[in-house]
């Protein structure tokens, strides 16, 4: 599997190291109930198909990224950079 | 004597050989000649032997059906020692001077095997009957019986000796990767090459060509690809598995042609071919024709006979009877008889043939039987002839049979495509009727397939589809390929449909029918799985171990389909075939392991005082990738000694630990505190600079993850710093929560783990040895108090010291880059000389904190929470931070959670880490586990053996006594309850 | 300085290794300064032309390009950060003393990693061993830069620029703990081209 | 249908093995069942042979969507042990471990459980004491238990690089006896054999599309072969509960779905006796009685509904082999594929009433649920029966995330690939 990160261009999986689905943020502390945290800590939509993720480039430029991955088929329709550069990078499909 | 090496006469015998290059080898001890150029089977088939090895149930004597990978008979092992190599396929060893080979799975002889009975007992010994027996009179009998049938199971032998070659890896990218050389093959690397692209081409053959192998058309084409620098030539090299987005793994036999391989070179290579586009030009496979006993030594596939004579000049036979269903088989005789080798009969099932195989029987003078069958193989250990009988398509063949003399049957059965590596990357596959056979399915990744395994079984169709898919596959990488213009080839017998046949016994035909030769699966074992309900494919697969051999069916699954498919009076289609999985043919482990083996199986990590350690005399020992010194032992000194040694020195003066493992971040930026505060369950915004504290980090889930302390060196900049087992996971971590949760904060984390040696210099003469060091600080307890760091030179080295202390003394960090390490640890070594200042190791670091009661690696679990291990003062109730909102759920506040407490020993006896505590009282057979001890040591400072444990109620347990129980030694130590704090409680020893 | 010891001390010595004549050749570089400078999204292009006036390179062309050479070179390691090599060794200060926490972070890391150049007809094939990259020419030109690893070591790499050592050469920023366990995978990579091990620094 | 035994094999074989019966019968399905079991792995079958075996409950299917055993249980690698350390897996394994002692006999099939033992190495001081807790754990929990040596482990395990030139030196490790394999197909088919031969229609092909619902309740399943209406329905589809269970309206459950991949070599005269498993190399290896050696390691690390992985897993394993066994590098890999793991956020399965009546979950396995058939199906069937958990199974609730009460045996956390 070869991830296309938007610094590096497209490296191979052994690179990364998988983070969790990206569907859900952080509940924010001030407003969120238990079932919010514990929606976000430990349950997952887990689908068989289109499937929105983070991934760590941690041998590469560690940058995290967002990346749209088929569950069955493995191919990547895009990633793109999570987080204050996100904007300056782009995305790469 | 049935093979035997044919004269040279001309083109097309034996050009595989050079005749001028004799070589000599052994097989089951006897010594052989053959050429370079020989692979091991022709060799052997050319002294005239027919008996390669022993069947896996059966134990039926086997020769040599193929010349190819799919060879399921003729395994032996290899080479000797500690580079033998079982089950290798004789029929792809490249022959080598001095080369040895022995037959397999056979006792006392390959020619008189005692296990043969088993064929006696043959209806017994039907598919799955060990699903059905052996389960009696105990429940144990299995093990009985098992220890004999692992015995017989099993083919060769491995050896227990280190393999002493190497292996390594490549990376390769390419726009086109081509897999196989023969016409498709060659012709699709022309077409794509000539765009400029980047081209490989890999074959698992000694030599390219394939098919055409030797041939002047393949030569050419090979000669121009060899000329062209954007080409790159992988012969010897089998691609064994499509992996996602056309990462494809492949095999280079870099030295297995030679004895051993030379100075540096690799035994194999392991490569990762990365292509934009990829053309699958496989080939085919022949397939056999089911009769009785067609498992007899002399039953070879026709192409291969047309293989050895062609390449390797041998003669399969003397009387050389041919059995097909289609005309490409002719092209077998048509070079037996340009050779000079007699055939005495073909038989062709079909009633009407092509010209051209008419004209090829007519020229061979062979006796020609139309419309009839081989309904068995005679014989004894070999076939001495062959019982045929008319044959009618819808009936099939006839009891009434006929005699023929033959010592060499070829079959031909028609073509199965090596639809491998499409089926890996592609949907399932498609079958053709007038081919009677499955063709690749439709791609899931850009892949196209051309000649043989697309279908085209002619040459020139091979080459047409070639520089079509090398156009093509070129051009969808956005380059224009220029048109090629095909070899001219000498009209061949058209690769026409083959009859149908698949099973050509009669109704009362005798002999064992086999369909699966290495794994022994009759066609009366496919019945019986119908019969019995395994109808599924899949099922019949497992129940009967079909294709499940090292050939991996490659001759014998679709015949396995077609019986199926007849019992279950369905087309083939519909019965389907098996899973495709890597690898096509079986690759070694060393190979895929490459270069990380052994020693190097994964890095290793050395601080920057490792050799000083070293050479004086530390014992290492791991800590993640890291090697830290353990202890520095002295004379005879057990382990024990020399922690309590070191340990006590630390106490009563000073020693020095290497603390560089420990993770380091660099935290910076305007809001650099802030992040901390959210990430810390201790508050951080008030962390005065030239200050540092103690945080804890929790996971989400509210248990506690890691601890540190971390030093705030500037308004807007930190040191954190991190256990060694986390220093990675928590930079990560960081890293996600500014990327995903915070990207509002402006702050940049760095790892400077690697930057900064760290060495803790503690006891009650640190101060003074530091001061004796370091010039440009000030260590008094005014100028630099307790977690108080500074900024200074050790000569003229920067160093950071921090005033902290893990082992309860007066101690200090030292830091410094961490080329300067082993300089400043030896300077400070010399400054501590008048104290008697040692250096320790992580076994006293652990003795002294255990003292403290300060948790660890043991303690933080990932079971464990804060306030189990006291540190709940430590969890802010003023702010949010990561854990913060999980913290109070019900299982976390549990009374009945254990809880961190100190144990000491009551009867002297050593508490071991590990140990369960139970009730003095408790009885029970086994007792009731209370808790366990998490880290255990001999206290020099407490004169006792000491611990550290988990204990349900515990702080209310204090002064208690219990029992730290063993049972796996049986060992059983009273201990009391005692505060985790067993030294020094007021911590009025580091405050001085 | 001469208290700085390289973790290679003693491993990379001169020698002639391996199989044939050498086709590559392999040196440790001794490093001065090797400081990374981390900027905010909205001071990047402020912070690159500091970095740029301060080492006297050109800014870096591309998101993973480098400019320079081993006397002092900027090398673009993800967006915003930099690597920048130097003889100066008061580089960290002087590049901190410019960037303040408005404008970005100063990292010195001239201890954290060693520097090894990979030169020689074969360099290329001998790095392909563990590189998962495209290193083709056209792929991975002269200048450019990429973060990856070797045998499980990050490694930075850089091909340096041919009309400063031609062709095949690379440099390659080794994390510091690991470099003895590369260097033993890079000499057995290396055997079966053969390589020359030349003096440290001499590169 | 006549029981299997040695006399019925010499019996059938004098008549030429024709008058064989079907295993499993191949029946239409009813319209109604009082139980549906969705899935025909391991643990369904095992649930549908109990549910009759220990509940009299014999109007019972199970649903599968392809063919029986397809699934995780017919690509595991077939190490069965009971070595659990925390309370709320240990007595359940140790019962499911009691129950493949005498498993062969009870289905008068033989699964070929082999106690041949398995070996964890440890490499390190702090490892030993890890193992050495667990195995004291283990004993205090009655069951059996040993912590070797280095010498003990040679002798074990013969081939082990044993040096100190080796990456991670072996210390010592933690055996358990009692455990070892069976034979992954003969587990499903011996299962199968027996539900059917109690009345226990087993359809294959029929593949469950949605879910009946009644006023909140689940009355029955829609398949691709019809609608099956049933009083009571169980899921045990291991990889597949999430995908299956949102057509019931759970669109949000405590597992992520992972590929594992797993590796047979070319089959060899013995060489490995018992399972050994290197954590320092995530392998755990055993040779089969045909000789293959069988081993797998790490799970591929992303979620996947593929039965296939990639090559990093491939070759980190294959390197783990051959460092653990240097003599094992000239051996060839046969054949390699994938499974679907359900992985649960703490290790730990799950077998409970679903959140709405009629509905009954089984999954959360992991690695491990191949050891677990036949106390899963043995719990999943009496949680059923009796809307009520069995004493083993209590703790193996959906609701112990939000309560904080994980059974964690590794100490990860809510990190399902770390698992
Ligand atoms: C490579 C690998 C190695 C493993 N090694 C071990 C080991 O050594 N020891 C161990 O204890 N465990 C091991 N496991 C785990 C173990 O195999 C599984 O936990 C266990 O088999 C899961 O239970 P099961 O047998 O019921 O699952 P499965 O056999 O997967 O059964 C689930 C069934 O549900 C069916 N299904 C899915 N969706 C539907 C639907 N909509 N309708 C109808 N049917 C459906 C599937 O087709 C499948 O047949 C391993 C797993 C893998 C993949
Ligand atoms: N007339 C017939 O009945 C008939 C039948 C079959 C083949 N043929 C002949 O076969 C040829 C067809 O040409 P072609 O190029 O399609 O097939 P081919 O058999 O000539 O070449 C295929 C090549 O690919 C190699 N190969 C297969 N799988 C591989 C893998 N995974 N990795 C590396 N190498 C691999 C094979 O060893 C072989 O060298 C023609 O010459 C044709 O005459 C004729
Ligand atoms: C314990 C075990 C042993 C196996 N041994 C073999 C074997 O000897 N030969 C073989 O071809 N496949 C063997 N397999 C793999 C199966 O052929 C098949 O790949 C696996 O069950 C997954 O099914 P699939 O590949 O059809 O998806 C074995 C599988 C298991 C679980
Ligand atoms: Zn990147």
């Amino acid at each position: 599997m070869l991830i296309p990160c938007p610094h590096c261009g497209p490296r191979d999986v052994g690179e990364f190291t998988y983070g969790r689905e990206a569907g859900k943020a952080r509940p924010d502390p001030a407003s969120a109930s238990p079932e919010d945290w514990n929606d976000y800590v430990f349950y997952r939509d887990n689908p068989r198909g289109r499937h929105v993720e983070y991934w760590h480039h941690g041998q590469g430029c560690r940058l995290w990224l967002k990346v749209t991955r088929d569950t069955v088929s493995h191919r990547i329709e895009g990633a793109e950079v999570v987080g204050p550069w996100a904007a300056r990078t782009g995305s790469d499909a | 004597m049935s093979g035997y090496r044919l004269p040279q006469s001309g083109l097309g015998v034996g050009q595989a050989i050079d005749r001028g290059k004799p070589l000599s080898f052994t097989f089951d001890g006897k010594r052989y000649q053959g050429f370079a150029g020989d692979t091991l089977a022709s060799a052997l088939l050319a002294s005239g032997v027919d008996l390669f090895g022993r069947s896996f149930k059966y134990h039926r004597p086997r020769g040599l059906i193929s010349a190819g990978v799919e060879e399921p008979n003729a395994l032996v092992t290899l080479r000797s020692g500690a580079r033998a190599e079982p089950n290798t396929r004789a029929t792809v060893v490249e022959l080598f001077d001095g080369l040895e080979a022995v037959s397999q799975n056979r006792w006392p002889s390959l020619g008189f095997d005692v296990m043969a009975v088993n064929g006696l007992a043959g209806p017994i010994l039907s598919a799955g009957f060990y699903y059905k027996t052996f389960m009696g009179p105990t429940r144990k009998a299995w093990m009985f019986y098992e220890h004999f049938i692992r015995k017989a199971a099993g083919l060769g032998a491995g050896t227990t000796l280190a393999d002493p070659d190497r292996y390594e890896e490549m990376n390769a990218f390419c726009d086109v990767l081509v897999v196989g050389a023969g016409a498709a093959g060659l012709m699709a690397a022309l077409a794509a090459a000539r765009s400029g692209a980047r081209v490989i081409l890999a074959d698992e053959q000694a030599a390219p060509g394939g098919a055409l192998r030797g041939d002047a058309v393949a030569s050419d084409l090979l000669a121009e690809l060899a000329a062209l620098e954007n080409v790159t030539l992988l012969p010897r090299t089998t691609v064994y598995g499509y992996y996602d987005d056309n990462t494809l793994g492949a095999v280079e036999r870099v030295a297995d042609h030679l004895a051993v391989p030379s100075e540096g070179q690799p035994r194999e290579r392991h490569w990762t071919i990365r292509a934009r586009r990829v053309v699958l030009a496989t080939g085919a496979i022949e397939r056999p024709i089911v009769f009785g006993d067609n498992d007899k030594p002399g039953v070879m596939l026709a192409d291969a006979g047309r293989i050895y004579v062609q390449h390797y000049g041998v003669a399969p036979g003397e009387q050389v009877a041919l059995f097909t269903n289609n005309d490409g088989a002719y092209r077998s005789v048509a070079a037996l008889s340009a050779a000079g080798a007699k055939v005495t009969a073909i038989i062709d099932a079909r009633r009407t043939i092509g010209a051209q195989a008419q004209a090829i029987a007519q020229a061979s003078g062979a006796e020609l039987l139309l419309g009839h069958a081989v309904t068995r193989a005679l014989g004894g250990q070999r076939i001495s002839g062959i019982a045929v009988a008319p044959f009618d398509p819808a009936r099939g063949a006839s009891d009434t049979a006929r005699q023929i003399a033959a010592d060499c049957l070829l079959v031909s059965g028609g073509w199965t495509p090596t639809l491998h590596l499409a089926s890996q990357a592609g949907g399932a596959a498609r079958w053709d009727d007038t081919l009677t056979a499955f063709l690749p399915g439709a791609p899931t990744q850009p892949w196209r397939a051309a000649g043989a395994c697309n279908g085209a079984l002619g040459t020139a169709a091979a080459l047409a589809e070639g520089a079509r898919a090398g156009t093509e596959a070129a051009e969808s990488c956005g380059l224009a390929a220029p048109a090629v213009t095909l070899p001219k080839i000498a009209d061949e017998p058209l690769a026409d449909a083959p009859l149908p046949v698949w099973d050509a016994r009669p109704p009362h035909g005798k002999g064992k029918a086999f369909v699966d030769l290495q794994h022994d699966v009759t066609a009366s074992d496919v019945s019986l799985a119908h019969r019995e309900g395994f109808r599924s494919v899949e099922h019949l697969k497992r129940y009967t171990t079909l294709g499940m051999a090292t050939d991996q069916g490659k001759t014998s699954n679709v015949i396995g389909l077609a019986l199926m498919a007849r019992e279950r009076q369905l087309s083939i289609p519909e019965v389907g075939t098996t899973r495709f999985r890597p690898p096509y043919t079986p690759v070694s482990l060393g190979a895929l392991a490459g270069q990380a083996r052994g020693g190097h199986f994964r890095p290793t990590r050395r601080t920057p005082m490792h050799d000083w350690h070293i050479a004086n005399g530390a014992e290492m020992i791991e800590a993640g990738l890291w090697l830290r010194p353990r202890i520095y032992a002295q004379g005879s000194e057990t382990v024990e000694q020399a922690y309590v040694r070191e340990a006590r020195q630390v106490r009563e003066s000073v020693g020095m630990v290497d603390v560089s493992t420990l993770g380091k971040i660099d935290v910076q930026g305007p809001d650099a505190a802030e992040f901390l505060n959210r990430v810390y369950s201790n508050g951080f915004l008030k962390l005065p600079e030239g200050k540092a504290r103690y945080g804890l980090m929790l996971r989400e889930d509210g248990f506690l993850w890691d601890d540190g302390t971390t030093w705030r060196l500037s308004d807007t900049q930190f040191l954190m710093t991190t256990t060694t087992a986390n220093a990675a996971p928590v930079l990560t971590q960081l890293e996600f929560l500014l990327a995903a949760v915070w990207p509002e904060l402006k702050v940049a984390v760095t790892s400077v783990t690697e930057q900064w040696a760290g060495m803790a210099v503690s006891g009650p003469k640190s101060r003074a040895v530091l001061a004796a060091a370091l010039s440009d600080i000030d260590v008094s307890n005014e100028a630099l108090p307790f977690m108080g760091v500074r900024k200074g030179s050790l000569d003229g080295m920067p160093v950071l010291v921090a005033r902290l202390s893990f082992s309860g003394e007066l101690a200090y960090e030292v830091y410094c880059g961490a080329h300067h390490g082993e300089a400043v640890w030896t300077r400070l070594l010399a400054a501590g000389k008048p104290f008697g200042m040692i250096p320790y190791g992580v076994e006293a670091l652990g003795t002294l904190r255990i003292e403290k009661g300060h948790v660890a690696g043991p303690e933080l679990d990932g079971r464990t929470t804060a306030a189990d291990l006291g540190l709940g003062g430590m969890v802010s109730s003023k702010k949010t931070f990561i854990g913060s909102s999980m913290l109070d759920r019900e299982g976390l506040t549990d009374p009945r959670r254990l809880k961190l407490v100190g144990l000491v020993s009551a009867d002297g006896g050593k508490i071991r880490a590990g140990a369960h505590l139970v009730a003095a009282d408790d009885k029970g057979q086994p007792p009731k586990s209370l808790g366990h001890v998490t880290s255990t040591t001999y206290s020099p400072a407490l004169e006792k053996y000491i611990a550290l444990g988990l204990l349900e109620d515990g702080p209310q347990r204090i002064g208690e006594k219990l029992v730290a129980t063993y049972p796996l030694k049986n060992i059983d130590v009273a201990v009391e309850v005692v505060s985790s704090h067993f030294f020094d409680p007021d911590g009025s020893r580091m405050h001085v | 300085m001469s208290d700085a010891i390289s973790p290679l001390k003693g491993h990379a010595e001169p020698c002639t290794a391996g199989r044939g004549a050498p086709g590559v050749e392999l040196a440790e570089r001794a490093l001065v300064s090797l400081v990374q400078v981390a900027a905010w999204p909205d001071t990047a292009e402020q912070v690159e032309g500091i970095v740029a006036s301060l080492t006297g390179c050109a800014p870096p062309q591309g998101p993973s390009g480098s400019s320079g050479d081993a006397e002092g070179a900027i090398l673009a390691i993800a967006p915003g950060r930099w690597l920048v090599e130097s003889r100066d060794p008061r580089l960290a200060q002087r590049l901190a003393g410019q960037i303040g926490p408005d404008l970005g972070a100063v990292t010195d890391l001239s201890h954290a990693r060693v520097a090894i150049r990979v030169s020689g007809p074969k360099a290329t094939w001998v790095l392909a061993k563990g590189l998962a990259l495209d290193l083709h020419p056209t792929a991975f030109p002269p200048l450019k830069v990429a973060q990856s690893a070797i045998h499980e070591v990050g490694v930075i790499l850089r091909r340096v620029s041919p009309d400063n050592l031609g062709g095949e050469s690379f440099d390659l920023y080794v994390y510091r703990g690991f470099a003895l366990s590369f260097w033993d995978w890079l000499t057995e990579a290396a055997a079966e081209t053969g390589y020359r091990v030349s003096r440290p620094g001499s590169a | 249908m006549a029981r299997y035994s040695v006399f019925s094999l010499l019996g059938n074989a004098l008549s030429g093995n024709r008058n064989w019966e079907r295993v499993w019968r191949s029946p239409e399905p009813k319209p109604a069942y009082d139980v549906i079991i969705i899935g025909g792995g391991g643990h369904g079958l095992a649930t549908a042979y109990y549910m009759a075996r220990n509940h009299g409950i014999t109007n019972v299917a199970v649903l599968e969507k392809g063919w029986l055993g397809g699934g995780n249980i017919g690509r595991n690698t077939t190490i069965v042990r009971s070595n659990y350390m925390l309370p709320g897996n240990a007595y359940f394994y140790e019962h499911s471990m009691k129950l493949w002692e005498g498993l062969s006999q009870d289905l008068n099939y033989n699964v070929m459980f082999s106690q041949r033992g398995v070996l964890n190495l440890a490499h390190t001081p702090s490892q030993m004491d890890a193992y050495a807790r667990r195995g004291n754990a283990m004993r205090l929990h009655g069951i059996d238990a040993e912590l070797l040596d280095r010498d003990q482990v040679a002798k074990y395990a013969p081939g082990i690089d044993m040096s100190a030139k080796t990456r991670f030196p072996v210390a010592g490790g933690l055996l358990q006896p009692r455990a070892g394999t069976a034979r992954h197909d003969a587990v499903a088919w011996g299962f199968a054999y027996g539900a059917d031969r109690q009345g226990v229609d087993l359809i294959e092909n029929c593949e469950v599309t949605g879910f009946l619902r009644e006023n909140g309740a689940i009355t029955g399943v829609e398949t691709s072969r019809g609608v099956i209406r049933a009083g009571k329905v169980g899921v045990a589809v291991a990889g597949n509960t999430s995908v299956v269970l949102q057509k019931a309206g759970l669109n949000n459950l405590p597992i992520e779905s992972h590929v594992l991949q797993a590796f047979v070599s070319e089959s060899l005269k013995p060489l490995i006796d018992g399972v050994v498993t290197y954590g320092a190399g995530h392998l755990y290896i055993s040779q089969s009685d045909k000789g293959s050696l069988v081993f797998g390691g790490d799970i591929d690390g992303y979620n996947s509904y593929a039965q296939r992985g990639n090559l990093p897993i491939v070759k980190h394993v294959a390197a783990a082999a051959v460092t653990l066994f240097p003599n094992l590098a000239r051996l060839r890999l046969l054949r390699s594929w994938g499974g679907i793991m359900d992985m649960s956020m703490d290790g730990s399965p799950i077998i409970c009433k679903g959140p709405m009546p009629g509905l009954y979950i089984n999954a959360g396995w992991c690695y491990g649920g191949f050891k677990a058939t036949p106390a899963s199906g043995w719990c999943f069937a009496h949680t059923i029966a009796n809307d009520a958990p069995h004493e083993y199974n209590a703790a193996f609730t959906l609701e112990r995330f939000a309560q904080g009460r994980v059974i964690d045996e590794r100490g990860a956390g809510p990190r399902p690939e770390l698992h």
